[in-house]
C-alpha cells in the first residue's frame, strides 16, 4: 500500500540535499507547523459540523443544511463570522492575561499534536516518553481556563474557572491511571512501541476485562477533562451562562472553541492509540490471511476511523445526559473512578507480570 | 454488604445511562422521525388552517365593492385601539345624505389578533386573513387602509 | 365547615365584624386595629385553621382603600373574605407576613401599587416598580402621561 | 460600597442572575448571595415585563379584558381565559351550554399537557440535557396545531367568550386529538427513559430543594409545586368548576416535596390530563357552543371571584364591579407569584446548580409573575 513514510522521507532527503542542515531543519519545522495549523483548522471545521449534525439527528432536527451542499460549508461560514467580529476586551479585565489565555489554550492543544501517530511511520515526534508527555501537556489546559476565568473580572467566569480547576485536577488522576494500564502491559511509554505491541490484537481485546474497565474510565475521565457535557461544569450554560468564556467574543472565543474541539480530538486519538491500536489495522493473533486483508485499508483511515468513533461516543454522551453538579462530579471521581482505577491497575500489573494477556 | 451495594449502584446507574443512549441512538439512526419543516422552502405547500388569525382584511368583490357601512362596531370592540374608522357623508341616489366609510385604518402593529372585531361586525365586512409574514423595515408600513381606493359599499348592505 | 357555622364561629371570635353574605363566600369587615389579633386567631384556632391566604389585594374606592384577604383552610376547605377599611391619605395596617408568609410578596406589591404601609413587614421595598418611582399606579386617580395609553 | 464590590462583608459573592440568563426563562432578575458554590440568599427583583394588566383591564369592557390574560401565563392562556370568562359569567349568572363546557375543559387539558411538555423540556435543559427540549416540542407542536385549527391561534388563543367559546370546534378536531393521544401514549415512556430514569437526573433532583407541607401552605404554593409537598390544592378537585366534578381523574399528590417529587407530579398530571381528554373526546354533547348574550355586557354591582387550576396552579380572578361597562377593579391571583416567594426559602443552603434545577421544577413563567 501507499505509504506516507515514503513521502516524508522524500521531502526530508530533498531538503537536506538542497540546503545546509540548519536551513533544512528550519524548513522542516515550518512545514510541520503549517501542517499542524492546517490540520487544526480542518479538524475544527469538521468537528464543529459533526457535532452540530450529530446533535441535530439526536434531537430529531436536520441541523445545518443551507450553506453549501447539505450544509457542509456551515462551519466555514461560522469561522468567517467569528473572524470579522470585533474582538472585544471588556473594561476592567486584566488585559494581558485576558488576551493571553486563548493562546495558551491553543498552544497547549497544539503541543499535544506532536507525539500522535496519524498513520504508519507518520508522526511529528516519536519521543520515548510520548504518553508521559501527553499527560503532562494536557494539564496545561487548566491554566488557560483559570487565567481566562480570573482575568475576565466576572463572577460567573471565576466560578467556572474554579470549578474547572477542581475538576481537571481530580480527573487527571483517573485518566493517568487508566493510561498506565496500557503502559504496564506494553512496558513502554513510546507511542510507536505501544502501537506495534498491538500488531497481534488491540489491547482492549487482548487485556481481558481490566483493560476494558480502564477504557471506560478513560473515556469518562477525558470527557471530564475536556470540559464536555455531562461534565461541562466550567461552562454550565444554564447555570453560569458560559463560565470561563462568558466575556470572550470574536476570534478569542473562537480560539477557546477550537481548542476544546482539538482537545477532544487529541484525547480520542490517544484513547484510540492506547486501547484500539492507533493506526494498527484490526489484527487477530497470527491469522496472517485476515491480517493481510486488513492491511489493505490504509493505516491513516484506521486511525481516523477509530478516533472519530470515540469522538462520536463523546458527542453521544453530551447530547444524552444531563449535567452533574459540582459535588457529585467530584464524588464520582473520588468514590467510584479512582478506587476502581486503582484496583484495576493492580489487576493489570498481575496480568502483565504473569503474561496472562494474549 | 457494602461492596455488593457499591457495585449494584454502579450497574444500575450505567444501565439507566445506556437506556438514555439507546433512545438518542435510535433517533440518530432513524432519520424518518425528523420533524423539521423546511420553511421558507415549503412556502408553496404550507397550508394554514382557515381559522388562523394573521391579520384583519376587508373582503372586496370583483367589482371593488365592500360590505363596510362604517358603523364603528369593530372600533368599539377592539381592546387596543387597532382600528380607526374614518367616516364621511355620501349623497346617495335619492339625494339623501348617508354615513359611509372613508378610510378604514388598521394598525397591524397594535393588533393582538383577538378576533373581537370580526365577531362584532354586523355585516361581515372584515375577516381574518391567514398571512403571517408581517415583518417590515419600517413601522409605518404596518398601518394599513383596508378599504381599497374607490371601492363602494355593496348593494343591499345596511 | 358550612357558611352558617363559619358565621356563627366568626361572630364569637370577632363580634365587631360586619358580615356580608351576598357573594360566594362570607365577607367580614373588621377594623385595622382588630385585624392583627384576629388574623393570628383564625390562623391557629383549631376549628377555623385558615392557613392558606390565596389572595391579598387592595381596592381603591376613591374615598377609602379596602384591604381584601381571601382565606381558606386546607384542612376544612372553608373559605372566607376579610376586608379592612383603610384611610386613603395615610393607609397603615399591620403586616400578616409573619402569619402567612405568602403575604410578604403580596404586601410588597400592594405597598407599591396602592401605597399601603405595612407595619412590621420584614422587607418593605418596591418589588415591581423602579426604586425612584413616584405615585401609586393602581389608585384610581393615578395619571401617567407617558406609560398610560388612553384609548 | 458593598454593592459596588459585589461581595458582602462576610466575603460572600453577590451575583445577578438575570434579567438575561439562560435559566430564568424570561426576564426574571435574581440577586443571589453565594458562599463558594452554596447559595445563601435569593432575592427576586421583578417588574421587567410588568404591563399592569390589572390597570389596563379597568378600562376594557367585559368582552375585551379576557384577551389580556392570555399574555400573563402564556403557556396556559386558555385556562386563564376560562377563569376570566367564569368570573363574568358568575356576575351575569349566565348558564354556559354543556357543549361549551366540554370544549372548554378539553382545550384546557390540552393546554395543560402542552404546558407540562414544554416544562419537561425546559427543566431537562436547565439541568443540562438539551435533547429532551426538542423531543418535547414534537408533541407540543401537535397540540399547537390542534389549537391553531380550532381556536385560530397557537399560543394566545382568546377562544373563550363570556357564555361559551368563540366558535365551534373544527371538524378535524376529533381525528387530530385521537392522533395526539396515540402519539403521546407512545412517547411518554420515551420521556421516562430519556430523563426520569437517568441516574444523573435523579442525583440532581432527589432531596434537592425540599419544601415542607407547612411551608408550602404558608407560602401559598399551589399547583404541582404545592401538591409535590403534599398539599391537596388542585382546584379541579377541591373547588370544582366547569364539569370537573363529573370527570374521573386523580389529584396527584407527592410526598417528598423535593425537586424530583415536583417533577413526578407533573409527569403524572400529564397522564391524568390525557385520561380526561380520552373520557371527553367521544362524548362531546350536541348543542350550542355559546350562550345567547347581549352585545354589551354589564355585570351587576358586586364582587366575584373565580378560581381555576392552571398548569402552574391556583389562578384566581377577583372582579369588583360597580355595575358599569368596565370592571371597577380586577385582581389576578397568579400562581407563579406565590410560588416564587417560596424560592428563597427553598434554595437556601443548596448549590448554585440546584438553584437552576429548583427554578426549573417551580415552572416559573415570568409574565405570570409580573402580570
Amino acid at each position: 500500500m501507499w505509504n506516507l513514510a515514503q513521502l516524508t522521507d522524500l521531502i526530508h532527503r530533498w531538503l537536506y540535499e538542497t540546503f545546509p542542515p540548519a536551513w533544512a531543519l528550519a524548513f522542516e519545522m515550518i512545514i510541520v507547523g503549517i501542517a499542524v495549523i492546517g490540520l487544526f483548522a480542518g479538524l475544527g471545521l469538521v468537528l464543529v459540523l459533526m457535532e452540530r449534525k450529530v446533535s441535530a439527528f439526536m434531537q430529531i432536527r436536520l441541523g445545518p443544511n443551507r450553506v453549501g451542499p447539505k450544509g457542509l460549508m456551515q462551519s466555514l461560514a461560522d469561522t468567517l463570522k467569528l473572524l470579522v467580529k470585533e474582538g472585544m476586551t471588556p473594561d476592567g479585565v486584566d488585559r494581558f492575561l485576558f488576551n493571553l489565555a486563548p493562546f495558551i489554550a491553543m498552544i497547549a492543544a497544539m503541543l499535544l499534536m506532536a507525539p500522535i501517530a496519524f498513520a504508519k511511520d507518520f508522526q511529528i515526534w516519536d519521543l520515548n516518553i510520548g504518553v508521559l508527555y501527553v499527560t503532562a501537556i494536557s494539564s496545561l489546559n487548566v491554566i488557560a481556563i483559570l487565567m481566562a476565568g480570573w482575568s475576565s473580572n466576572n463572577k460567573y467566569s471565576l466560578l467556572g474557572a474554579m470549578r474547572s480547576g477542581a475538576q481537571i485536577v481530580s480527573y487527571e488522576l483517573s485518566a493517568g491511571l487508566s493510561i498506565l494500564t496500557v503502559v504496564v502491559l506494553t512496558g513502554s511509554l513510546q507511542i510507536s512501541d505501544i502501537v506495534t505491541a498491538q500488531s497481534n490484537g488491540w489491547w482492549i481485546f487482548k487485556g481481558h476485562i481490566p483493560v476494558l474497565i480502564a477504557f471506560v474510565i478513560y473515556m469518562i475521565a477525558v470527557t471530564a477533562e475536556t470540559n464536555r457535557a455531562p461534565f461541562d461544569m466550567a461552562e454550565a450554560e444554564s447555570e453560569l451562562t458560559g463560565g470561563f468564556h462568558t466575556e470572550y467574543s470574536g476570534m478569542k472565543f473562537a480560539l477557546f472553541f477550537l481548542a476544546e474541539y482539538i482537545n477532544v480530538f487529541i484525547v480520542c486519538a490517544i484513547g484510540a492509540t492506547l486501547f484500539l491500536g492507533g493506526w494498527m489495522p484490526l489484527h487477530i493473533g497470527e491469522w496472517s490471511a485476515f491480517n493481510g486483508i486488513m492491511d489493505w485499508i490504509p493505516s491513516s483511515l484506521w486511525f481516523f476511523g477509530k478516533t472519530f468513533f470515540l469522538i462520536f461516543l463523546m458527542m453521544w454522551f453530551r447530547w444524552t445526559f444531563p449535567r452533574l453538579r459540582i459535588d457529585q462530579l467530584l464524588n464520582l471521581e473520588w468514590r467510584y473512578l479512582l478506587p476502581i482505577g486503582m484496583v484495576n491497575i493492580l489487576l493489570v500489573t498481575v496480568i502483565a507480570i504473569l503474561k496472562w494477556h494474549f | 454488604m457494602f461492596l455488593t451495594r457499591y457495585f449494584s449502584e454502579i450497574a444500575e446507574a450505567v444501565g439507566s445511562l445506556l437506556k438514555g443512549m439507546r433512545m438518542t441512538g435510535y433517533y440518530f439512526t432513524h432519520h424518518k422521525e425528523i420533524i423539521t419543516q423546511q420553511y421558507p422552502d415549503n412556502r408553496a405547500t404550507l397550508v394554514l388552517p382557515e381559522r388562523f388569525r394573521g391579520e384583519v382584511v376587508m373582503t372586496h368583490t370583483d367589482n371593488n365593492e365592500h360590505r363596510c357601512t362604517g358603523c364603528t362596531a369593530c372600533e368599539l370592540a377592539c381592546p387596543n385601539g387597532t382600528i380607526k374608522v374614518v367616516t364621511k357623508f355620501e349623497v346617495n341616489a335619492e339625494g339623501k345624505k348617508k354615513k359611509a366609510v372613508d378610510k378604514f385604518v388598521y394598525h397591524l402593529e397594535l393588533c393582538t389578533m383577538c378576533n373581537l372585531c370580526i365577531e362584532a361586525c354586523p355585516t361581515d365586512a372584515i375577516r381574518m386573513a391567514q398571512t403571517f409574514e408581517h415583518s417590515v423595515y419600517d413601522r409605518s408600513q404596518l398601518t394599513r387602509i383596508l378599504n381599497k381606493p374607490d371601492s363602494k359599499l355593496q348593494e343591499g348592505v345596511e | 365547615m358550612t357558611t352558617e357555622a363559619l358565621i356563627t364561629v366568626m361572630a364569637e371570635v370577632a363580634p365587631d365584624a360586619v358580615v356580608d353574605t351576598a357573594g360566594e363566600w362570607p365577607n367580614f369587615q373588621v377594623s385595622a386595629e382588630a385585624w392583627p389579633d384576629l388574623a393570628r386567631l383564625i390562623r391557629h384556632r383549631e376549628d377555623l385553621r385558615f392557613d392558606y391566604l390565596f389572595c391579598l389585594t387592595c381596592v381603591d374606592w376613591k374615598t377609602h382603600l379596602t384591604m381584601v384577604y381571601h382565606l381558606s383552610s386546607t384542612a376544612y376547605r372553608h373559605t372566607m373574605v376579610v376586608k379592612v377599611k383603610l384611610d386613603r391619605e395615610t393607609p397603615v395596617i399591620q403586616t400578616v407576613s409573619d402569619i402567612w408568609r405568602t403575604a410578604e410578596f403580596h404586601e410588597r406589591e400592594v405597598f407599591e401599587l396602592f401605597g399601603v404601609n405595612f407595619t412590621g413587614h420584614p422587607d418593605l421595598r418596591k418589588l415591581i416598580l423602579p426604586d425612584d418611582w413616584t405615585g401609586y399606579p393602581l389608585r384610581k386617580d393615578y395619571e401617567d402621561p407617558v406609560n398610560m395609553i388612553k384609548l | 460600597m458593598v454593592e459596588e464590590i459585589g461581595t458582602t462583608d462576610k466575603g460572600e459573592l453577590i451575583i445577578n442572575v438575570g434579567p438575561q440568563h439562560p435559566a430564568t426563562h424570561g426576564v426574571l432578575h435574581l440577586v443571589i448571595t453565594l458562599d463558594g458554590e452554596t447559595v445563601r440568599k435569593v432575592e427576586p427583583h421583578l417588574g421587567y415585563i410588568h404591563r399592569s394588566i390589572e390597570k389596563m383591564s379597568e378600562s376594557l369592557s367585559y368582552r375585551q379584558f379576557i384577551y389580556a390574560t392570555s399574555r400573563m401565563d402564556y403557556l396556559s392562556a386558555h385556562i386563564n381565559n376560562h377563569a376570566c370568562a367564569m368570573a363574568v359569567e358568575k356576575g351575569l349568572q349566565l348558564e354556559v351550554p354543556e357543549r361549551a363546557q366540554v370544549i372548554r375543559v378539553l382545550m384546557g387539558e390540552l393546554t395543560r399537557i402542552a404546558s407540562h411538555v414544554l416544562w419537561w423540556g425546559a427543566m431537562a435543559m436547565d439541568i443540562g440535557a438539551f435533547t429532551p427540549f426538542f423531543h418535547a416540542f414534537r408533541e407540543r407542536e401537535m397540540i399547537n396545531d390542534i389549537m391553531e385549527e380550532s381556536c385560530g391561534a397557537r399560543l394566545t388563543m382568546n377562544y373563550m367568550v363570556p357564555g361559551g367559546v368563540m366558535y365551534d370546534i373544527h371538524p378535524n378536531f376529533h381525528r387530530r386529538v385521537k392522533e395526539f393521544i396515540a402519539q403521546f401514549k407512545r412517547k411518554l415512556p420515551e420521556y421516562d427513559e430519556l430523563v426520569t430514569g437517568n441516574t444523573i437526573f435523579r442525583a440532581r433532583t432527589r432531596g434537592v430543594g425540599v419544601l415542607s407541607k407547612e411551608d408550602a401552605i404558608s407560602y401559598g404554593c399551589s399547583g404541582p409545586t404545592g401538591r409535590a409537598s403534599g398539599v391537596d390544592c388542585d382546584i379541579r378537585k377541591v373547588q370544582p368548576y366547569g364539569i370537573y366534578d363529573r370527570l374521573d381523574f386523580q389529584q396527584i399528590i407527592g410526598t417528598e416535596g423535593d425537586t424530583y417529587s415536583r417533577y413526578l407530579v407533573r409527569m403524572q398530571e400529564m397522564r391524568q390530563s390525557l385520561h380526561i381528554i380520552e373520557q371527553l373526546i367521544d362524548n362531546i354533547p350536541e348543542g350550542d357552543f355559546q350562550a345567547k348574550t347581549k352585545a354589551v355586557l354589564k355585570v351587576p354591582k358586586g364582587e366575584y371571584y373565580s378560581r381555576v387550576e392552571t398548569a402552574r396552579g391556583d389562578f384566581g380572578v377577583y372582579l369588583v364591579s360597580e355595575g358599569g361597562l368596565t370592571p371597577y377593579r380586577i385582581k389576578y391571583r397568579s400562581p407563579g407569584f406565590s410560588n416564587l416567594s417560596a424560592l428563597d426559602h427553598t434554595v437556601r443552603g443548596q448549590k448554585i446548580g440546584d438553584l437552576v434545577a429548583i427554578m426549573g421544577s417551580f415552572d416559573l413563567v415570568i409574565p405570570d409573575i409580573d402580570r
